[in-house]
């Protein structure tokens, strides 16, 4: 039963990898990737990593549904209703990743990897848990760093405003001047000001 | 807070008036009697109170002052005379002179006096040692313009000075047996061979200070400056500070068991050949000079023999008796514009006040029973009996000679002139603030002789903290009286006769007047050859070391040619093909650097690969 | 322990309770404009039945795959996610990480109605779908901080335990407000019912079902109950003590429970003005992310100090 | 079952992102390789877990750190086209080659 559900999701997986690149619509590469992810998500649920797996899954949709946003507001393209092909390198690129590909495969078939260690009666879970509020705190606590830092740079990269715009060029501008005027700060100011 | 009060009021009326210079001159000695009064009235308080007081100097080693019972008296005994010499000196110093400068350095002077009498370890010491040799040299150059005063300052400066190396060898060798061996108290629980040597230095020093052989000679040359200063200087302060380090040191002397018979002897020996000179003297403050070495040479015998009473004793008459005695000199010598004994001839009928203070005085010098220095005489003889009778021996002979030389000075001033002429043309009175200390000064070197009645004595033993002194015979008592009373009586006799008949002073010896050409000596045994060996340095300096360094110039000078002609172009040849290299190398990196990311994909996949392959490789 | 009667007992619940609601917001809708109340009750099936025999309308150049797929998700997702429900003694698959697959299948609801809005190649039905982006983007972490503030005060990822944690004591309910009141906010938002149907709003024409028709449509919009009634169902475990209550059996306790979240959302969505996205999306991130952030930081304290 | 498969399972999705962010011209489509690439990397390390090192969790917080990169990746990936869009309305990488040497 896990043997076949393995065997079906993972091919599965891989040729929804492979769609992505294939179809001239770029919402259903969006969505193939999705699939790609779902499918690949299943070993992982099957090898007992249920927080993980799941954690994939949930990731993955709401990623993918942020992708399909940037997809439609930045693609020529995106319902692939005129076929074109943006690529170079193709025939280079599909060498490499074929060549890569045996390599790694060969390298994990040949590999005699070790059989260590005692499986312990836990819930994985708890033990991830554990160990990254403890042991490899540092790790959660530079993750959360990152992921600050990658908030704030974003924003700014991102946002054509700065708060020059919103406060003018000394910042005493008050209410700021947003696109869209009123919201929770601006209303309560805006009250008083009247 | 008296004691602090007591070194700290002096110090800083003396900033105050070296600092203002000139401006304060009119102000200068009201200031410094006003000064000189509290100061007196402290030290009082401080010799009952007995506070000691300290200040945080170095790790461990404080800068503290105590008052015990010899610095008590030793304070009082400065105070007083402090007192005096103002006074004196209000009239002395005239309005045209640099009298903030003069009595800014006296009470500088005095501040470090007192710390220096109160001063509990080498380091505190060691510090107003120092500024009292300081000032002294100020002091006794005061008027500097005027041609060889300067240089005798410099002399009593550089001659103290030598001697005060002793006292840095006493720290070092002190500090090496451990901090606490900087107590001058605990001197003799020093440890092993640091002891010998810390009280050797402090007793060089101490002999330096105050004039004993082989360094009597600076105090000849100390006469230089103003009289007052010879007041205060030679006879409470500085040359008394020498004898006065001996006493409060005297346990540890006495604990090294041949330190005590070497400073006896010297002490004897100053006491005997000084004496000599001074009765050799034509010049009044000369023989008073060498009579201070002599006097003091009592001083560091009671220390050597461990008669601290009787050092303590001769401490304070010396101290009234001897600024008595230079206080009128210095009248005089303003009065009737000289030193000169034949000149001095009948100053006392002229002088009668002066006169009759200096009689007082210089019978006192002579050991008059009962007054005060005989008493402190005896007290010191009588310690030395036990010790050794070749001692005592030399100290009675001293007593003599100084009876001789009170004696000679007093028969020449009482002397009618030959002439009917004047002593000077210029001679006038004298001010009444000049005269004001004498009669107070003559009191006190009559009264101090009380000190040898039996139960004042104990009295003072106690104070001083020392065993009683050993009662003398009374056959000691009664052969010093008559020895002094018989040598002055003959002496007078003696002196008078040959005034009045050849108008000669007796005893008349050059070499003797030229105090033993001490400094003759010392010139031949340290000053030439320290000068003959400064040139020599000098010589090898030029010759050897000056060729060296500009050989070694001029070589370096020759190689740099050398390499710039041979070496230079190939180093930068070699640079420029690095940096053209470089430069290449550089080029050639750009060129991966397409700014196309999928290129950077694949460089990043190649660099993989290798890294994979190495890892497979090596493994 | 799980057996395929319990399966069929919890999707049969699942069904009938949608059904209820949808009867209810019929019945509402006709109380507001006068219609007949009785035909409210059968106006589901009516409406289901006329879905179910209509001819699909197809339009050219839509992605038909997609919207098929969009519309058959997300009742599948409800489906998927009643998995977890406790019911009666336990639930049919008690995953011990019940509270993320919950919210894994709450969230497959963006891609389904993105899927529906996209495929269906009109403008309307694209800016639905990205309205309901914006809204899931706003109250998804808010929804996720309640949730993990659940998870906290339990100490348990499992939605039986997180239940059994509040027998015996307060319901979460009360003693974490702000979890409570953003999640059932949330259920609005992935179910886009009441003040947050925006995306199929009336003022772009249906928005992202604009375009649907037949078996979709009625895929569509049935699995819009679904989901409604899937998260009022996980309310009560999650903040209503499951099924703890006086004299009445466990599961009895739970279908009241159920039926009561699931009465005041609907009430709620009828009473309940419209919400702009841009409006919601600062009081979300304004509002409602500082407040449950607050209350998890609260109730982390409690758990640590042992109060809980 | 066995761990060659799932690292072989883990080596296709890998080669198949290669493939993608090394072709494709249009930044999100790269994104998406990076993503498939590094979903690879998760199960690889999931497998290494549960077949070599079970006793203890270090895997699975690889796989954390892996799924964070795939976050941090997306949105400085949209940020970045973002920028590029406003101020030149292109999305090809081609067109952004502005870090040339």
């Amino acid at each position: 039963m896990d043997a076949i559900a393995f065997g079906v999701c993972s091919v599965g997986s891989i040729a929804a990898g492979i769609t992505v690149f294939r179809v001239a619509s770029m919402a259903r590469a969006t969505f193939a990737l999705l699939a790609s992810f779902v499918l690949a998500a299943v070993p992982i649920l099957l090898l007992g990593l249920t927080y993980l797996g799941v954690l994939v899954i949930l990731m993955m949709v709401m990623e993918m549904m942020i992708m399909v946003v940037f997809m439609l507001m930045y693609m020529m393209n995106p319902a692939g209703l005129m076929p074109m092909k943006m690529v170079h390198n193709n025939r280079v690129s599909t060498i490499v990743a074929a060549v890569v590909f045996v390599v790694l495969a060969v390298g994990a078939t040949v590999t005699p990897w070790p059989h260590g260690g005692r499986r312990s009666n836990a819930d994985p879970t708890k033990a991830l848990g554990l160990d990254v509020m403890g042991p490899h705190m540092l790790v959660m606590v530079i993750i959360g760093l990152v992921l600050f830092a990658t908030m704030v740079s974003a924003i700014v990269l991102a946002s054509a405003r700065g708060r020059y715009d919103r406060y003018g060029d000394d910042l005493r501008v008050r209410p700021p001047q947003d696109p869209v005027q009123g919201g929770l700060g601006g209303r309560r100011r805006g009250g008083l000001q009247r | 807070m008296p004691l602090v009060l007591l070194v700290m009021l002096p110090a800083a009326a003396a900033v105050v008036l070296l600092l203002r210079g000139r401006r304060t001159d009119a102000a200068a000695p009201a200031i410094a009697v006003a000064v000189a009064v509290i100061d007196l009235g402290l030290a009082i308080v401080a010799a009952i109170a007995r506070p000691s007081a300290e200040v945080t100097a170095l790790n461990s080693i404080p800068g503290a002052v105590a008052v015990d019972g010899l610095a008590a008296i030793a304070m009082v005994t400065v105070a007083a005379v402090f007192l005096a010499v103002v006074v004196f000196a209000c009239g002395d110093i005239g309005r045209g002179e640099a009298r903030s400068r003069f009595f800014g350095t006296m009470l500088l002077f005095v501040a470090a006096m007192f710390v220096t009498v109160t001063a509990v370890n080498i380091f505190t010491l060691l510090a107003a040692w120092e500024i009292m040799g300081a000032t002294s040299y100020a002091l006794i150059g005061f008027w500097w313009s005027e041609p060889g005063k300067a240089r005798s300052g410099l002399i009593a400066f550089i001659t103290t000075r030598s001697a005060d190396v002793g006292m840095y060898v006493a720290a070092g060798a002190a500090l090496a047996a451990g901090a606490a061996g900087l107590n001058l108290a605990r001197l003799d629980e020093v440890a092993g061979g640091w002891r010998d040597i810390a009280l050797a230095g402090l007793a060089l020093a101490a002999l330096g200070k105050s004039a004993q052989l082989p360094f009597s000679f600076w105090l000849s040359h100390a006469m230089a400056g103003p009289s007052p200063v010879s007041a205060l200087l030679h006879s409470a302060a500085m040359v008394a500070a020498g004898g006065y380090l001996l006493l409060r040191i005297e346990p540890g002397i006495t604990a090294t068991g041949w330190l005590g018979p070497v400073v006896a002897w010297i002490g004897a020996l100053t006491a005997l050949l000084l004496g000599a000179v001074a009765v050799a003297q034509r010049d009044l403050k000369q023989l008073l000079a060498a009579s201070t070495c002599s006097q003091i040479g009592f001083i560091v015998l009671a220390a050597g023999v461990g008669g601290v009473a009787g050092g303590a004793t001769q401490f304070v008459a010396h101290a009234a008796v001897k600024s008595l005695l230079f206080l009128v000199a210095g009248a005089w010598l303003a009065a009737l514009g000289t030193k000169n004994l034949l000149r001095l001839r009948g100053a006392a009928r002229t002088h009668p006040v002066a006169g009759i203070t200096f009689t007082v005085g210089a019978l006192a010098l002579g050991g008059l029973p009962p007054l005060s220095i005989w008493v402190a005489k005896d007290q010191i003889l009588s310690a030395a009996l036990p010790a050794s009778t070749a001692l005592y021996t030399v100290g009675l002979a001293a007593a003599a000679l100084s009876a001789a030389y009170s004696a000679k000075a007093l028969a020449v001033i009482w002397t009618r002139p030959a002439s009917v002429a004047p002593l000077d043309v210029r001679a006038g009175r004298i001010p009444v603030s000049e005269l004001l200390p004498l009669p107070a000064l003559a009191i006190a070197a009559t009264v101090l002789g009380v000190l040898g009645v039996p139960p004042l004595a104990a009295a003072w033993s106690r104070t001083l903290g020392t065993p009683d002194a050993p009662t003398s015979p009374p056959w000691e008592f009664a052969m010093s009286a008559t020895l002094a009373v018989t040598v002055i009586v003959l002496v007078v006799w003696w002196q008078h006769r040959r005034l009045t008949r050849s108008d000669e002073l007796v005893a008349d010896t050059a070499w003797l007047r030229d105090w033993l050409k001490m400094e003759a000596g010392i010139d031949v045994i340290v000053v030439r050859p320290i000068r003959a060996l400064s040139a020599w340095c000098s010589r090898f300096d030029d010759r050897v070391l000056s060729q060296a360094v500009t050989t070694v110039g001029s070589a370096v000078l020759r190689l740099s040619r050398v390499v710039n002609a041979r070496l230079e172009w190939a180093i930068a040849a070699a640079v420029a093909f690095v940096a053209d290299g470089a430069r290449r190398l550089a080029t050639a990196a750009v060129r991966p650097q397409t700014g196309l990311l999928h290129q950077y994909y694949d460089q990043a996949i190649v660099g993989m690969a290798v890294l994979v392959a190495v890892f497979i490789l090596m493994r | 322990m799980t057996s395929p009667w319990n399966a069929l007992i919890a999707v049969s619940l699942l069904g009938g309770f949608s059904y209820a609601a949808a009867s209810a917001s019929v019945l509402l809708r006709h109380r507001a404009s006068g219609a007949r109340l009785a035909a409210a009750w059968s106006a589901p099936t009516r409406e289901g039945a006329r879905l179910l025999v209509a001819q699909r309308s197809v339009v050219v150049g839509s992605d038909r795959a997609l919207a098929r797929i969009g519309s058959a998700l997300l009742p599948l997702a409800a489906i998927m996610a009643v998995l977890v429900v406790p019911l009666g003694a336990h639930a049919i698959s008690d995953l011990s990480v019940g509270v993320v697959w919950f919210n894994a299948m709450e969230v497959l609801a963006w891609a389904a109605v993105w899927m529906v809005g996209w495929g269906s190649n009109a403008p309307w039905g694209v800016i639905g779908a990205n309205r309901f982006l914006a809204q899931g983007l706003s109250y998804e972490l808010p929804h996720m901080f309640a949730l993990i503030t659940v998870a906290v005060g339990a100490n348990s990822l499992q939605v039986n335990q997180i239940a059994a944690a509040q027998h015996g004591q307060l319901w979460f309910a009360l003693t974490m407000p702000a979890a409570f009141i953003v999640y059932l906010i949330s259920i609005m938002g992935f179910s886009f019912w009441g003040p947050f149907d925006q995306s199929v709003g009336r003022d772009i024409v249906g928005g992202a079902a604009s375009q649907l028709s037949g078996v979709d449509r009625l895929a569509f919009c049935g699995g819009r109950y679904l989901l409604l009634t899937v998260g009022s169902a996980m309310a009560v475990p999650f903040f209503l003590g499951g099924e703890a209550g006086p004299l009445l059996p466990g599961w009895a306790w739970l279908l009241i429970k159920t039926a009561a979240v699931l009465a005041v959302l609907v009430w709620v969505g009828h009473r309940m003005p419209p919400i702009r996205m841009e409006r919601f999306a600062e009081i979300s991130w304004m509002v409602l992310l500082p407040a449950t952030i607050v209350q998890a930081l609260a109730v982390s304290i409690f758990v640590l100090v042992g109060w809980m | 079952m066995i761990l060659s498969l799932y690292l072989i399972l883990a080596a296709g999705l890998f080669a198949v992102g290669l493939y993608g962010l090394l072709s494709q011209q249009s930044i999100v489509m790269i994104m998406m390789g990076i993503e498939l690439a590094i979903n690879g990397v998760i199960v690889a390390a999931a497998a290494v877990w549960y077949f070599i090192v079970p006793g203890s969790p270090d895997a699975q917080t690889v796989v954390l750190v892996a799924m964070t990169a795939m976050a941090v990746e997306m949105g400085m990936g949209f940020a970045v086209t973002t920028a590029i869009f406003r101020a030149r309305d292109v999305d090809m990488v081609d067109s952004a080659s502005d870090l040339k040497g």
